[in-house]
């Protein structure tokens, strides 16, 4: 009934779910950042299982690696210390989670419903290699891949011109 | 020689239009309205002289100008037409006309609108005549108004002073009362008869209608709304002693010889309409009696000469409409005639008095003028006993006697109304010898100014010719009339009295006024003066002297909701409504510009919020 | 051809009046004066040449956009001649009006005025619902300018104002149209805006009312009918003279001609259920304009309320819907566009003279301007419906229509009559009559105004004792427009 | 083998999805709102690639690549401003950013 890879997502997913959580819910930037890495990860697991190994991979090196990063450079850039904890807090506290979380709440019930009522049988088992991925993404996405570089052009353009203003005071 | 006749009131119209366009010395402008209602005078003669030798097929006379317009059925044309009835009044108009603006080129010789006055003369005569002489409703309806226009640019011709700008544009919405009814009378003679021609009108009705039909009531009833508005009968009759704001020749021309008389002509001209309503007819003559008592009661008490006069002129047209309302017709149309005469004289002797004095019009401050104004005293007393009624000798006695035999004998009259008559016999006696006696005799109150020229007595001594002499053709009057307007007698009862003893009683109830007035006026003044004081007295005279409170009636019945209606909606309220659908929008603006608050986590939320909802629309619905 | 030129003649003028105004200010007027002469004789052309020659004087037709059926399609009737001379009459008189009155932007001021009369012209000679709208639109946006950049203190507001009426009333006709295509493609499988094969298209009474009644939304917005006239006095109040003339005398016009010939053959069931209620809008309006007239201060606003207590007639007799009726308010629409035309030029030249448009500031003007006053008395006389004058003529057959089958509705209108005195007399009496308190001393009138009045003066006394021609050219096309009277 | 089912995959994408969005709306902290949209579109990503392993396509790999192109071009420009924000204003509170374009 239960193949081991069949396990290894469920786990995974418990896993990002959890870890996703304690992400958004940390008062404490780094932290934040670390239980996220741990979310990347286990979706990286997550996709291994369902047969995207090129996807799992991109998912650890990029988002786990390189973004986050980012953020981690960003986080030590800013010397956010105990004030900001503090602040934290004190933005956190009460019931502003409420609100959002009801509201998450009933969106992620819709979703559910979608896609349980929906005709989405079947299940995740063919694995699509890295190859058919680039032929794909190297035929009919040509476009695609061409605009998804303009744009990647564009932001190290905008990121390096706003961070080059703020060099001179 | 007939087909002059549209040079009648064409010249005065032409004369009026060089007079207002172009710029002329005083000398040419007196000429030129002078000659022109002259011109119109002399053709109207000798158009009578013409229809009298050589009277044409059936002694009517019709010319068409041109036709008016033509449209779907309704063609009524520009032509006059000429029959015996319109004849009288044709000739009498231009006369009395050409007599007063003779009179008005000294009177008015010191005013700087001279232009303007006479133009607006010559435009009213011009409108006079095209009413007189229409041949169809809808042009009698172009003199109508247009004799309503020059009166209210008379009334008000002085206009520097607002309260003459008040007083013409009073009389002219009064009558346009009377007009819009009028005017509505006529959208119900088309709709039925199909047409507007008079003399189509006259012949179709009887066959289209019988007797007391209420079509015929209802027109009959409309059209004397109109009457009754221009001729200053009950209940519309408030405008014209104010009417007197104007300069004296207006008055004696239009509120006095000719056109309230106008609605007299019309009734006249459309009688086959009330011989079909016999009940409209019966109002007519209530209306004359009712307005003939009434105004000949506030004469008494008016202290300004050119109001007794103007209440008089309301009361001696309440006498022609009693004999219209009777069936009396010649009576009527005789009745106007003589009253144009007389009453023109009268109020052109006041002219006199009052430019004499000063520009004094109070008859308590006049008084011993007999001997210092002798033509004027003399012609104006003649026409006081015409007014009044002198048996035998004067014209004005002649007629009011036929009317009091009307009153008696004709096919509506009745006891009442002959008695009525007869009070109004008394009250024009003893008002007509109060104002003689007080401005003529007694005691001199103010010295005199100015002496009257030659161009201001001889029309007074023309028309006090008339006022005698026009009595006497009674009888080739009436014989005249015959065909157009036939005497309607009783057939049923019997008449108590002859006519005779009508006539007898008339003249001793006019004895009976001026003795009265000379014991009042000149033998104890004492004694008149007590009886306005006592408190009764007081509040009798008040009330007469304000025209029985009804322009203090009418001004809180009309005129103030009017003016408050205007008032409370000058802001318009329906312009209200879209400033309160501007405030809507707005409202709606501001509470969406408040969810622009800027904050991000709120934008967000609205987003996912509205995904949601989204959503479930799809999922749900 | 003619026809395209009586449009073209007027755009060039425009543009070349735009464009040489900068050089030389003076040639723009006279560019503007000899473009409307040149339509004016074109018109004029035209009625010598063919008015007895069937019920079009004149057609051209061109494919504009075949693939959704629309036309180019210019026609002319005796009612279309009648309100295009009229328009260039009065058009040419708002030019010469504002000779002196406007001194900035001269040349976008006539450039502006020429549009809106190209655009009336187009209404009254496009044959295509398509283009009927496109011209419809055209009259707009350069009347938006007109007041917005030559009116007085509030005149943003103002424009706004008559953009919005004029513009949601505009939409509403739209979809109408579009609607009436889509209905007419529904049953005969092609797609046209033309007039005449949309004539007789099949309509449930619901839809024919609901088209209907999108159609009369515009045209009851422009004439302007009760509820929805209060764009124009605000309108009036701010713009400027010449301006006016066209607000007040030439816009109704257009509004009264849709009526006639597009709502009326279009719609003939729908409109004969929705007469009471138009006849009643329309005594209401008379009344309720003379009303608020008579409390006007502002001379411009009492003459848009009077202005709008005479087009109640126009809508009166357009619903009575009879021969007499709708002749007499084809005939109320052209007098009135002369009288009130010229009541406004008055007004103008008062406010040139005494630099006011208040009637409080005003007072004994007799004594110092006698002609400029008696012409005043002359056309306020003609307002209150003096008869020999053509406002009496219209109004009268229209009170006569109406009679033979709405009794009641004649009645009161007549009642309105009653009430243009009150605000005729009293405009007449506070402005030109009393004492002259502040003790003016003004020019009377000069030459050129003399002129401009006295040519009006002749028109209303020639269509108030010979108005034949008029109905003369009216009944060649009166015979074709059988929904009209039944 | 084929046990997990499509739904699933898709489900796990929706709790991500709903859990950034909830981060989204609780946090001030622009540093922390960047990180679940992260999440956001991370979960966005997980749906695809569970419809593209479906249905054995490359299409949902791919589409997921874009994802990810769009979202380090997202972060690297945000997190530029973010940085100026902080230098500007020394806050990182997403309520009082506002009127920046002033």
């Amino acid at each position: 009934m239960s193949g081991p890879m069949e396990a290894a997502f469920y786990v995974a997913a418990a896993v990002a779910v959890v870890s996703t959580l304690l992400a958004i819910s940390r008062l404490v930037a780094v932290h934040a950042l670390l239980y996220l890495i741990v979310s990347f990860l286990s979706v990286a697991v997550v996709f291994y299982t369902m047969g995207a190994p090129l996807v799992a991979t991109l998912e650890v090196i990029i988002y786990a690696g390189a973004i986050l990063v980012l953020f981690l450079f960003v986080v030590m850039m800013l010397n956010l210390g105990t004030r900001d904890r503090d602040q934290e807090r004190q933005w956190f506290s009460g019931a502003a989670w409420l609100g959002p979380a009801i509201l998450s709440a009933i969106l992620l019930a819709e979703v559910i419903y979608l896609i349980v009522s929906g005709a989405t049988t079947g299940g995740l088992s063919a694995t699509v290699g890295p190859k058919e991925v680039a032929l794909a993404l190297y035929g009919p996405y040509m476009i695609g891949v061409e605009l998804a570089s303009m744009l990647l052009l564009g932001a190290v353009v905008g990121a390096t011109h706003l961070s080059k203003q703020e060099a001179r005071p | 020689m007939l087909e002059l006749l549209w040079l009648v009131p064409a010249i005065p119209f032409a004369s009026a239009l060089v007079l207002a366009v172009v710029r002329l010395p005083r000398k040419v402008v007196a000429w030129l309205a002078v000659a022109s209602i002259a011109a119109s005078t002399i053709i109207s003669l000798l158009i009578t002289y013409s229809f009298l030798h050589a009277p044409p097929a059936g002694n009517a006379y019709t010319e068409v100008l041109w036709r008016w317009l033509d449209v779907s059925g309704f063609h009524p044309d520009i032509a006059l037409y000429l029959d015996p009835l319109s004849l009288i009044f044709m000739v009498v108009v231009a006369f009395v006309s050409f007599l007063i603006h003779l009179y008005s080129t000294e009177f008015m010789i010191g005013d700087d609108g001279y232009s303007r006055f006479f133009a607006y003369m010559n435009l009213f005569v011009a409108s006079m005549l095209t009413l007189v002489l229409a041949n169809n409703l809808l042009l009698l309806y172009l003199g109508w108004e247009g004799v309503g226009l020059c009166s209210y640019l008379l009334i008000g011709f002085w206009y520097r002073d607002p309260v003459n700008g008040l007083a013409g544009r009073k009389a002219f919405i009064v009558t346009r009362v009377g007009d819009t009814s009028f005017a509505i009378g006529l959208f119900l003679l088309f709709q039925q008869l199909g047409t507007l021609n008079i003399q189509d009108l006259m012949r179709v009705a009887p066959q289209s209608w019988h007797v007391g039909s209420g079509v015929a009531v209802a027109v009959a009833f409309l059209l004397l709304g109109g009457a009754v508005g221009k001729s200053a009968q009950l209940p519309l009759q408030t405008w014209l002693p104010d009417a007197m704001a104007g300069p004296t020749p207006v008055s004696a021309l239009i509120h006095a010889a000719t056109m309230v008389t106008a609605g007299v002509y019309l009734i006249a001209r459309t009688h086959v309409l009330y011989a079909l309503a016999p009940s409209a007819q019966f109002a007519v003559a209530v209306i004359g009696a009712a307005t003939l008592l009434l105004a000949g009661f506030s004469a008494l008490t008016q202290h300004d000469l050119k109001r007794v006069l103007a209440y008089s002129t309301i009361s001696q047209v309440g006498y022609m409409f009693l004999a219209l309302g009777v069936g009396a017709w010649p009576a009527a149309v005789f009745h106007f005639m003589t009253h144009a005469f007389f009453k023109a004289l009268l109020f052109l002797g006041a002219g006199i008095v009052i430019q004499a004095l000063h520009e004094e019009h109070d008859i308590f401050r006049m008084g011993g003028l007999w001997n210092r104004l002798p033509v004027a005293f003399w012609t104006f007393l003649i026409a006081g006993c015409s007014l009044a009624g002198l048996p035998l000798i004067t014209a004005g006695a002649f007629s009011k006697d036929w009317i009091l035999w009307g009153a008696a004998s004709a096919a509506q009259g009745s006891t009442g109304l002959w008695v009525a008559a007869l009070v109004g016999v008394l009250l024009t006696s003893l008002y007509t010898f109060r104002m003689i006696f007080l401005v003529f005799f007694g005691q001199e109150h103010t010295p005199i100014a100015k002496k009257p020229g030659a161009a201001m007595l001889i029309p007074c001594i023309v028309l006090a010719f008339l006022s005698i002499a026009g009595g006497y053709i009674r009888i080739p009057f009436a014989h005249f009339l015959e065909e157009v307007l036939p005497w309607t007698t009783r057939v049923a009862s019997a008449v108590p009295l002859s006519e005779t003893a009508s006539a007898t009683a008339a003249g001793l109830v006019f004895l009976l006024g001026l003795v009265l007035a000379w014991f009042f006026i000149l033998r104890r003044p004492s004694l008149s003066s007590a009886l306005v004081k006592n408190p009764a007295g007081a509040a009798l005279h008040r009330f007469w002297f304000s025209d029985w409170a009804m322009d203090w009636l009418y001004e809180r019945l009309f005129v103030r909701p009017i003016l408050w209606i205007a008032q409370i909606g000058k802001g318009d309220v329906i312009d209200g409504s879209y400033d309160g659908l501007a405030l809507l929008t707005q409202g709606g603006w501001r509470a969406l510009r408040s969810t622009q608050s800027g904050k991000l986590r709120w934008y967000a939320a609205v987003i996912a919020g509205g995904t949601i909802i989204f959503i479930a629309v799809v999922l749900f619905l | 051809m003619i026809l395209l030129w009586l449009i073209v003649v007027l755009i060039i003028g425009g543009i070349l009046a735009w464009a040489v105004a900068r050089a030389i200010p003076l040639l723009s007027r006279w560019i503007s004066v000899v473009a409307i002469l040149l339509d004016l004789a074109l018109a004029l052309y035209l009625a010598v040449q063919h008015l007895n020659a069937g019920p079009w004087l004149a057609q051209a037709d061109w494919d504009w956009i075949p693939q959704f059926g629309i036309h180019f399609h210019l026609a002319m009737d005796g009612l279309s001649l009648l309100l295009v001379i009229l328009t260039l009459f009065i058009g040419l008189l708002a030019v010469f009006v504002s000779w002196r009155e406007i001194t900035t932007a001269i040349g976008f001021y006539h450039f502006n005025i020429l549009c809106i009369l190209a655009g009336i012209l187009g209404v009254f000679l496009s044959l295509d619902l398509f283009l009927f709208y496109f011209s419809w639109e055209l009259m707009l946006v350069p009347m938006y300018f007109l007041i917005l950049l030559w009116g007085r203190e509030h005149r943003a507001r103002a424009a706004i104002k008559f953009f919005l009426f004029t513009q949601i009333s505009g939409l509403l006709m739209l979809i109408a149209i579009l609607a009436l295509y889509i209905a007419h493609y529904r049953v005969t499988g092609i797609y046209t805006f033309e007039y005449a094969e949309l004539l007789g298209t099949p309509l449930s009474p619901l839809a024919s009312m609901c088209i209907m009644l999108g159609f009369f939304a515009a045209f009851a917005v422009k004439l302007p009918v009760f509820p929805f006239h209060t764009w124009l006095p605000d309108a009036c109040a701010e713009a400027s003279t010449g301006t006016n003339m066209i607000l007040a005398g030439l816009l109704a016009t257009t509004a009264g001609y849709g009526m006639i010939r597009f709502l009326f053959p279009l719609f003939p069931n729908a409109t004969r259920t929705f007469a009471p209620i138009a006849m009643i809008l329309a005594v209401i309006g008379i009344l309720y304009g003379a009303f608020l007239a008579l409390s006007q201060t502002n001379l411009m606003r009492l003459l848009a309320y009077a202005s709008i207590s005479h087009l109640g007639f126009v809508l009166l007799g357009i619903f009575a819907s009879n021969a007499l009726s709708v002749q007499g308010a084809v005939m109320t629409m052209i007098a009135h566009g002369i009288s009130t035309g010229a009541l406004f030029l008055i007004a103008g030249l008062l406010e040139a003279r005494t630099g006011s448009r208040e009637l409080d500031s005003m007072s004994g003007l007799w004594d110092t301007v006698p002609r400029l006053s008696g012409v005043g008395l002359f056309f306020a006389l003609a307002s209150l419906g003096l008869p020999g004058m053509g406002d009496f003529i219209g109004e009268f057959l229209v009170l006569l229509g109406t009679f033979r089958g709405h009794l009641i509705f004649a009645i009161v209108a007549a009642c309105g009559v009653l009430a243009a005195m009150f605000y005729a007399l009293r405009f007449v009496q506070r402005a030109f009559h009393g004492p002259n308190l502040r003790q003016l001393h003004l020019p009377d009138l000069a030459m050129r105004e003399g002129f401009v009045l006295g040519v009006m003066i002749v028109a209303l006394l020639w269509l108030g004792f010979y108005p034949q021609p008029v109905f003369h050219t009216f009944a060649h096309a009166a015979n074709h427009l059988p929904a009209l009277w039944r | 083998m084929n046990a997990v089912p499509m739904s699933h995959g898709l489900i796990l994408g929706g709790i991500l999805f709903a859990i950034g969005l909830a981060g989204l709306l609780m946090r001030r902290n622009l540093l922390l709102i960047l990180v679940s949209i992260e999440v956001m579109l991370n979960g966005a990503g997980v749906a695809f690639v569970a419809a593209g392993s479906r249905w054995a396509q490359p299409d949902g790999q791919i589409m997921f690549l874009f994802i990810l192109a769009a979202a380090a071009a997202e972060v690297s420009v945000a997190l530029a401003l973010l940085v100026r924000y902080y230098r500007m204003r020394g806050t990182l509170d997403a309520d009082t950013a506002r009127g920046l374009g002033e």
